[in-house]
């Protein structure tokens, strides 16, 4: 069962990867990834990126998504964490974590959660930039494809 | 033997929510309004927030009961239905 | 500039993500991966597993799979820890981390780090399992082919 | 004006070295062995041991100096040459 969560607070890699893996010895490889808010967007110096979700149908789309990558690969352990409310440049907006007895099940499986969680689970951001003007972030092309390449649900 | 009609609980999100003004409204859907699509060509008269806020309805995406849902989807008394822009989370 | 270690002590994956990272906005996503000692291997109950270097050439060919990622991505930092001497199943082994401005480089190089790392840096690894006997680990064909999908260095 | 011949450093890891016994050499390579493959063949005849840890060629891997070398690769005087098996880290 996956470990599925949408938060304010921030969350502490190591700390959930220990949880993980705690007392165990079938894994063989741990695949993370962590997406954090970057300083300048579109060229502009960013202050804020707000994370809005739709509460309830969040954390059950992340759950189906993980219950996805648990149905196409054998994963041993399998964390989301996707945080929501005010961040600034450097904060950390999302956590996947994918243990698996190989290393090709927990990257692959890393690489897919991102890639749906990205645009299969109600998450919106927006921006406010240090000059005051505010935007609300488009969704991505590439976001699309990337996530294309795993097939349909 | 009638019973009330049940509203449908409306959710807005990101902006759509700043357009429309409000993040949620409870409404009584009148005979014929019985999908996504027809609730959207509906709300869109409701007010001039409304239908600025659907102006753009190829970019706005629905879910019926908390799954996505297209504009063939089906919308009953009861149902909880959002409208949202395409998600950019991650 | 990669920071690329060879050490008998384990590693902390949060402290070494906060140090690849710390007081930077310029990075979006972070990859890394871990390998762990499994507690059973080939069906038989392990007690340990040695790893063996080559002290100058390992550390030279992982600086050189390391400059190798950087050339191939855009990396805003990268990581490459691996542990010598005797381990005991839970234990890491290994750990990869790769930061950029998008997930996809991040990831990319990650998969790329661990697959050459496998393949083109001079460890070897030593069974010993509960019943006392010992083995080396031999070199498996699927971990060529991970490696070959890279292209040839 | 004869300088006295530098030895080659050879190099045993993993199993080779168990099957050679020692983990290191210094030994003055002889004429015409002056190849990693040459040098294998040389080796093979110091001692059971040396053929022993030959005995599998193909599964053996050479480094000159700490850069991988094929059986063509040149040895010279002074050199460090290293044999293992096909590398099992990560």
């Amino acid at each position: 069962m996956a470990d599925v969560r949408v938060q304010l607070a921030d969350f502490d890699l190591g700390a959930e990867t220990a949880a993980l893996t705690a007392g165990r010895t079938d894994i063989g490889g741990i695949g993370s990834f962590i997406g954090t808010v970057r300083g300048i967007a579109h060229g502009r110096p960013l202050a804020t990126m707000t994370l809005e979700h739709y509460p309830g149908m969040t954390e059950r789309a992340m759950a189906r998504i993980a219950a996805e990558a648990e149905r196409r690969w054998a994963l041993l352990g399998c964390t989301l964490i996707h945080r929501v409310g005010p961040l600034h440049p450097g904060d950390n907006i999302v956590l996947v974590l994918a243990a698996a007895t190989h290393r090709q099940p927990a990257l692959d499986a890393t690489a897919f959660l991102i890639d749906w969680l990205k645009t299969r689970a109600p998450f919106w951001k927006k921006e406010r930039f240090t000059d005051g003007a505010e935007t609300w972030v488009d969704a991505r092309e590439d976001d699309e494809a990337a996530a294309a390449r795993w097939g349909a649900l | 033997m009638d019973d009330a009609p049940r509203p449908v609980q409306i959710l807005y999100f990101a902006w759509l929510r700043e357009r429309v003004g409000i993040g949620e409204e409870h409404l009584t859907l009148p005979e014929g309004v019985d999908t996504v699509g027809a609730l959207v060509g509906w709300l869109r008269q409701r007010s001039d927030r409304h239908a600025a806020a659907f102006a753009l309805a190829a970019t706005v995406r629905c879910a019926v009961n908390q799954d996505f849902a297209t504009p063939e989807a089906a919308v009953r008394p009861g149902d909880e239905v959002a409208f949202f822009p395409p998600v950019t989370g991650g």
